[in-house]
C-alpha cells in the first residue's frame, strides 16, 4: 500500500525557500507569481494492506517524526 | 565534574566539544553512543554536539531527538541536570521539545561559516556567569539551519524572563540587522530553558576556546560550567 | 532476464574501445568477450583508469624522496611528518559531472577523494578544491559557481572535514567544461597504513557501505569522453552523493582496520566493483571470484555488467581476515552499513564472475591492468610566445582599484564562508591567506596547505608554466613558514590525441618534474584528466599542484598581516615582466608575451631564506608574489592587516612594470630591522630592496592613492558582484 | 489560481533522505516501511485565472527553475 504524506508549513511561518524561489521566477520573467511555499512530500511504500490502518499508520509516524507540528502542518492520502 | 557527549552518526563536533571539556573540567569528558538505552552513572553534564546527526536528513536534529539515548538525556534535563546544545545539538534540544521555537534554514540559504560578535544577554546561568562584564565575544558559527523562530508570544516570554543568552550582534554591541547573520528572530543565537540549565545555541564556543586558534571568547562558557559544578 | 546485447565491433566502440583495442581483447582472450566482460575492459582500459596516453610521461617525475612513506599508484601519497605520523593525501578531478550536474558532480568528487585518504587508514583532516569556471559572463557561469560551491560544502561540511583553500578561476576557456579539482588529506600512524594489495588465497572479499544501484553505469567511459552539445544527452549517470553515509563508512572503516580485521582495502571509485577487485588482486598477485548474487542492490533486477560497472558512492572492498569476520559485521552493525562477503581470493591469475548461475566473466586478472594500451601520443613543442610590445599606460592606485575587485582577484570568502573550515577544531590558518595551516591535533605540529597553477602561463610557454605552478605552491607553503614536503597533481588538458595539447602536456610535466625535483617536493599522488573540450575548444592547460608543508611548531608560523609601522622589504629580484601577467589581461585583454622565467635555484634559497628570517626572528609578516605582482601583494597584506601602506616607486622601471609585474621567486616581508634582512638576503645571494612601509588608512604607490577601505570594498564584494548578488 | 508542484527524484536516483527516514522509523517501532521516498511540494499563488495558462506556466517554471530535471520528475495539479 502506498500513501503519501504532504508537510507544509503552517501559515505564518516565514518560508525563504519559498520566497526565494518567487524571487528566481520573478528574475526568470514570470509574471503574477503571488506566492510560493516549499513543503515535503513523502512517499511510503507500506507494508499494510488495510487502507484505513495503513491511514492511521502514516498519521502517527507524522505525529511521531514526519512532521514537527509547531510549525508544520501534515495529511496524509492513500494511493 | 564529570560531564559526557552524546555522540550520533553524523556528529562531527563530539571530539572537539570533547576536547574543550575536558580542558575546562580537568576530566575527560565521556563519549556515550545514541544506541544506548542509559546514561553513565553520576553525570552532571551532557553535551550535545554539532555536526549533521542522520545526514540533518528530514529535518536537522530529528531523527537524533528520537535516538534511544535522548530519553535519558531529557530525562536527566528534567531532573534539573545541565545540558548545552550546540549547533546541531541546539537543533536536536528543539526537535525534544526541551526548548522552545524552531530553527529554520538561513535567509540568506547559504551555509555560512565565519566568526561573528555575540552579545551576552544574561550572565545569571550556569554556562555564562564568567563571562561577568564582558559585553561582546567573538565566536564562530558555521550551520545552514540557524535561524531562530519562534511565536511573539513566546519571544517576548523569553525575554521577559531572561532566557535569551546571546544575540547576534554589530562590533559595537548593536543588534543590527546587518549583524544576523542568519534571520533570527530578535537576533537571537541561543536560549536557556525555564530552570536556566538547558542552553541551546547556534554559535560554537568550543571552537574559540584555544589561543592557538585565534581566540578564546568560547573559553568562559566551559569555565562557567567548571566552576557551577565546582560549587554545587 | 532480458537478453544481452551481441558484441561486435560496434558495441565495442560505443563503448569508447578503438578498433585496434578491440582486437586487442580478441587476441588476449582468443574468443569474443561477453557483454559483461565487454563493460569491465571498457572501464579499465579508458584514458581515466588505464592512463594510456599519460603514463609514459607520469614516469619521469620525481616520485622518492626520505620523506615519502608510499608515492604514487596507491589510493593516496603518504609522506613521514616525524613522531611516527605520516600525513596522506591526493587530489583528482570531478570535472565532466560536475559539468553536467554542478551539486551533485562536486560533492560526489569530494566524496571521492576523502574516501581515498582513509582507505589508506588516515582521518581527512583538511580539503581544498581548485576550480575554474567559464567567463564570469557566460550564461552557465553562475549557476556552476553556485551549485558546484554548494555542492562540495553540502558534502565536506556534513562528512566533517575542514575544506581550508583552494582557487577559483574565470576563463573563456572554459565555458564549455569547467575544472572541478578536489583535494583531502589525512593523518595516520606511520606504521598504520592500509594498501590496496589482497594477500592470502581463499580470503573472503568483503563489500562494505551504501547498497549498488544504477548511478553512473558507463561513468568512467564519459570522464575520458570529449563533450559536444549533446551532452545532456548523457545525463542518466549521475551519481548522488551521500555524506552521512560516507561520514559512517569512515567511521566503521577506522574502527575496523584499528581491530585488526583489514588485510587490504580498495575503495570503489570509478568503475567501481571491477576497478578494485582487479587493483586488489593485480596488486597482491592473486585471482579474485565474485558472486554477485552477494552485492547488497538498491534496484531490482541489476544485471551482472550494471554491477560491474556501477558507480555508487560510499562502498569498499575490503579482503578480511576470516577469524575477525564476526569482529568486522559487529562494526557495520553498529554504524548501520551493509556488509555482504561477495567472493574470495583465489590462487589462478583469473577474474571470475558469477551471478545467478551463470558465469558472466571469465578474465585473465592480471592482462587487465597489465595489458591495458600504453600510448606514444605525437606531440609538437608549443612555439615560442610573441613578445608583449608596447606598454599602455598606467595609474598605479586607479588600476589597481580595478584589479583588486575582478573576478580573478577578488576575495574568495563568498566561496569558503560556504565552507566548515574550522570543524575539528584545528585550522590555525582559515582560507584567505597563503596557505592554511591545520595543526596536527594533540601535538605542537601543524600541516600547511596550498593548491596552485597559473594556466595562462601553462599556455604560453608549458615548461615554465609547470615550474611555476609547482614554485608558486613552495612560496605558498614558504610563506607562512612551512618546510614543503611533497605534492599532489591533478593535470586537466584537453584532447591528446592533438599534437598541440600533448605538447602542452608533455611541456608541463617536463616543467613540474624539474620544479619539483630542485625544490625537494616529490609527487606522491595525482590524477589526469584528459579530453576536456567542447566542440574541439580546449581548456587552458591546468595542471593543478597540490602541496602540503610542515611547522615543526607553531612557533615556525609566520604571518600574512604585517604591523602598522612595519617596513616592507621586498625579497627576489624585479625586472618588471609583463607578459602574460594579470595587469595586461584582466585590465587591457592583452595575453602576449612570453610568462615568465622560473628560476628554481633562486626559489629554493628564496624559500629557505624566509624560513631562516622568521627563524632569526627579522620578520613580523611574510606574502608571495603571484598574479598582479606587488601592489595586489600589499594590498592584500593592507587588507589583512587594516592599514594602509605606502610603496615607493623604483627608479629605472615603468609604474606597470614596477607595481605589477609578475617576475617568479618573489616575497615581501614586513620587518623593523629592513638593514638585518637585505643583509641575510644579500647572504643568500638574493636581491633584496625596502620598498615602503605599513601605515596610515590609504594605499599610496608612487605618486598616486587611494583609501583602504574602498580598495577593501571593492576586493571584499567582487564574487557577491559576479554572482549578481550585490 | 492555485498551482501544486509535485518534484520528486526520479526512480534508481539515490535517496538519502528517504532511507534515512525508513531507518529512522523503523528504529521508532514502526514496522512493515519497505520504502521511503522524499521529494518537494512547490505550492504556487498565481495571478492567472485561466486553468490551462497556469497550467503551462507552472510547468515552465518546473524546467526552468523549481526541478533538476536531471534527477528529478516533476507533476502540476492545478487547485
Ligand atoms: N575554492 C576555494 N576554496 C577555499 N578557499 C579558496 C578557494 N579559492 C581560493 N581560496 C583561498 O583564497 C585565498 C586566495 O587564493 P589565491 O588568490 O589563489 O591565493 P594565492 O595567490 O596565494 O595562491 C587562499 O587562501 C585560498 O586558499
Ligand atoms: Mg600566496
Amino acid at each position: 500500500m502506498k500513501a503519501r504524506v504532504f508537510v507544509t508549513l503552517k501559515n505564518g511561518v516565514l518560508d525563504p525557500q519559498g520566497e526565494a524561489i518567487r524571487h528566481a521566477l520573478g528574475t526568470l520573467g514570470f509574471e503574477g507569481v503571488e506566492g510560493v511555499r516549499q513543503g515535503k512530500v513523502i512517499d511510503l511504500d507500506l507494508a499494510e494492506t488495510d487502507p484505513d490502518k495503513a491511514q492511521a499508520a502514516a498519521q502517527e509516524m507524522c505525529e511521531k517524526l514526519l512532521a514537527n507540528t509547531i510549525i508544520e502542518n501534515y495529511s496524509v492520502e492513500i494511493l | 565534574m564529570k560531564s559526557a557527549v552524546i555522540v550520533f552518526p553524523g556528529s562531527n563536533c563530539d571530539r572537539d566539544m570533547g576536547v574543550a571539556l575536558t580542558q575546562a573540567t580537568g576530566r575527560e569528558a565521556q563519549m556515550v553512543w545514541h544506541k544506548d538505552a542509559a546514561l553513565p552513572q553520576g553525570l552532571d553534564m551532557i553535551a550535545l554536539p554539532g555536526g549533521f546527526s542522520f545526514g540533518d536528513y528530514l529535518r536537522c536534529g530529528a531523527i537524533a531527538a528520537r535516538a534511544p539515548i535522548m530519553r535519558a538525556v531529557v530525562d536527566f534535563a528534567k531532573r534539573g541536570g545541565l545540558v548545552l546544545g550546540v549547533c546541531n545539538g541546539f537543533q536536536i534540544l528543539i526537535e525534544t521539545g526541551l526548548l522552545p521555537g524552531a530553527l529554520m534554514r538561513n535567509q540568506t540559504l547559504k551555509f555560512i561559516c565565519s566568526d561573528v560578535h555575540l552579545s551576552v544577554e544574561t550572565t545569571r546561568s550556569p554556562f555564562t556567569s564568567a563571562y561577568g562584564n564582558r559585553r561582546v565575544i567573538t565566536v564562530p558559527i558555521a550551520h545552514h539551519d540557524g535561524a531562530y523562530i519562534a511565536d511573539d508570544a513566546t519571544l517576548d516570554r523569553l525575554e521577559a524572563e531572561d532566557r535569551i543568552a546571546f544575540r547576534y550582534v554589530s562590533a559595537e554591541g548593536q543588534p543590527t540587522a546587518d549583524a544576523n547573520p542568519n534571520g533570527a528572530a530578535r537576533n537571537i543565537a541561543g536560549i536557556l530553558s525555564e530552570n536556566r540549565r538547558v542552553l541551546g545555541m547556534m554559535p560554537h564556543p568550543e571552537r574559540l576556546a584555544d589561543p592557538a586558534l585565534g581566540g578564546t571568547d568560547g573559553a568562559a562558557l566551559f569555565a562557567s560550567l567548571a566552576a557551577a559544578l565546582e560549587a554545587a | 532476464m532480458s537478453r544481452e546485447p551481441e558484441v561486435n565491433q560496434e558495441l565495442a566502440a560505443g563503448h569508447g574501445l578503438k578498433p585496434d583495442e578491440y582486437q586487442r581483447i580478441l587476441d588476449l582472450l582468443g574468443r569474443t568477450p561477453s557483454f559483461t566482460e565487454l563493460g569491465i575492459f571498457s572501464a579499465m582500459w579508458n584514458e581515466h583508469c588505464s592512463y594510456k596516453s599519460s603514463k609514459k610521461w607520469l614516469r619521469t617525475l620525481p616520485t622518492t624522496g626520505p620523506q615519502v612513506i608510499c608515492g604514487p599508484g596507491e589510493n593516496a601519497g603518504v609522506v613521514d611528518i616525524g613522531d611516527g605520523q605520516a600525513v596522506v593525501f591526493k587530489m583528482e578531478s570531478h570535472n565532466h559531472p560536475s559539468y553536467i550536474e554542478p551539486y551533485q558532480g562536486a560533492a560526489t568528487g569530494v566524496g571521492g577523494i576523502l574516501r581515498d585518504v582513509f582507505t589508506m587508514g588516515a582521518r581527512p583532516i583538511a580539503a581544498m578544491n581548485s576550480l575554474s569556471f567559464g567567463a564570469p559572463d557566460h550564461p552557465k557561469t553562475r549557476s556552476l559557481v553556485a551549485g558546484v560551491v554548494a555542492g562540495i560544502g553540502g558534502y565536506g561540511n556534513c562528512f566533517g572535514v575542514p575544506t581550508v583553500g583552494g582557487e577559483v578561476r574565470f576563463h573563456a576557456a572554459y565555458n564549455g567544461n569547467c575544472l572541478v579539482n578536489a583535494f583531502a588529506a589525512g593523518l595516520a600512524d606511520a606504521d598504520k597504513i592500509f594498501y590496496s594489495a589482497a594477500s592470502g588465497v581463499g580470503m573472503p572479499v568483503v563489500y562494505l557501505g551504501a547498497k549498488t544501484g544504477r548511478d553512473g553505469v558507463g561513468g568512467a567511459t564519459m570522464a575520458s569522453a570529449e563533450f559536444s552539445d549533446d551532452a545532456e544527452e548523457k545525463r542518466p549517470t549521475v551519481q548522488v552523493g551521500d555524506p552521512f553515509t560516507e561520514k559512517r563508512l569512515l567511521e566503521a572503516c577506522l574502527e575496523l582496520m584499528a581491530s585488526g580485521a583489514v588485510i587490504s582495502i580498495q575503495d570503489m571509485g570509478a568503475a567501481g566493483l571491477t576497478c578494485s577487485a582487479v587493483e586488489m588482486g593485480d596488486k597482491g598477485g592473486l585471482g579474485v571470484e565474485l558472486d554477485l548474487d552477494a552485492v547488497p542492490c538498491r534496484e531490482d533486477a541489476m544485471t551482472a555488467y550494471e554491477m560491474m560497472l556501477s558507480e555508487s558512492q560510499e562502498r569498499m572492498l575490503m579482503v578480511l581476515r576470516p577469524e575477525k569476520e564476526d569482529v568486522a559485521r559487529a562494526i557495520f552493525d553498529k554504524w548501520d552499513l551493509d556488509f555482504a562477503v561477495v567472493g574470495q581470493t583465489i590462487a589462478e591469475d583469473r577474474f571470475l564472475i558469477r551471478h545467478g548461475g551463470e558465469t558472466k566473466g571469465d578474465l585473465p586478472l592480471k592482462a587487465l591492468s597489465g595489458t591495458a594500451p600504453e600510448y606514444d601520443r605525437p606531440w609538437v613543442e608549443t612555439p615560442a610566445a610573441a613578445p608583449l610590445g608596447d606598454v599602455p599606460d598606467c595609474d598605479p592606485a586607479a588600476d589597481l582599484l580595478a584589479l583588486m575587485g575582478t573576478p580573478n582577484l577578488c576575495s574568495r570568502a563568498w566561496v569558503w564562508r560556504q565552507y566548515d573550515h574550522m570543524v575539528m577544531a584545528d585550522t590555525v590558518v582559515r582560507p584567505g591567506s597563503d596557505a592554511a595551516v591545520v595543526r596536527v591535533h594533540g601535538t605542537a605540529k601543524a600541516l600547511a596547505f596550498t593548491s596552485d597553477v597559473t594556466p595562462r602561463y601553462c599556455k604560453t610557454n608549458p615548461v615554465e608554466g609547470g615550474k611555476q605552478a609547482v614554485a608558486e605552491a613552495y612560496r605558498n607553503l614558504s610563506a607562512t613558514g612551512a618546510r614543503p614536503l611533497a605534492t599532489t597533481d591533478n593535470l586537466n588538458f584537453g584532447n591528446p590525441e592533438r599534437p598541440a595539447v600533448m605538447g602542452q602536456f608533455v611541456g608541463c610535466i617536463q616543467g613540474i618534474g624539474a620544479a619539483c625535483s630542485a625544490l625537494g617536493m616529490p609527487v606522491v599522488s595525482g590524477n589526469v584528466s584528459l579530453y576536456n573540450e567542447t566542440n574541439a575548444q580546449a581548456i587552458l592547460p591546468t595542471p593543478t599542484i597540490g602541496a602540503v608543508g610542515l611547522l615543526e611548531s607553531l612557533e615556525q608560523m609566520i604571518p600574512m598581516a604585517p604591523g602598522a609601522g612595519d617596513t616592507l622589504v621586498l625579497i627576489g629580484e624585479t625586472k618588471g615582466h609583463l607578459g602574460q601577467s594579470a595587469w595586461a589581461w584582466e585590465l587591457h585583454g592583452r595575453d602576449e608575451g612570453d610568462a615568465p622565467p622560473v628560476d628554481l635555484d633562486a626559489e629554493r634559497r628564496a624559500g629557505d631564506l624566509i624560513r631562516s628570517l622568521k627563524a632569526r626572528d627579522l620578520i613580523t609578516a611574510a606574502h608571495d608574489l603571484s598574479d598582479g605582482g606587488l601592489a595586489i601583494a600589499a594590498a592584500e597584506m593592507a587588507i589583512a592587516s587594516g592599514t594602509g601602506v605606502t610603496l615607493e616607486q623604483a627608479p629605472g622601471l615603468g609604474p606597470a612594470a614596477w607595481f605589477f609585474g609578475e617576475d617568479q621567486g618573489r616575497y615581501l616581508v614586513g620587518c623593523a630591522d629592513p638593514d638585518a634582512v637585505v643583509a641575510a638576503a644579500k647572504e643568500a645571494g638574493l636581491a633584496a630592496r625596502t620598498v615602503g612601509a605599513m601605515g596610515g588608512d590609504q594605499i599610496i604607490l608612487g605618486d598616486t592613492a587611494l583609501p583602504l577601505a574602498t580598495l577593501a570594498e571593492a576586493h571584499c564584494t567582487g564574487f557577491a558582484r559576479l554572482m549578481g548578488e550585490a
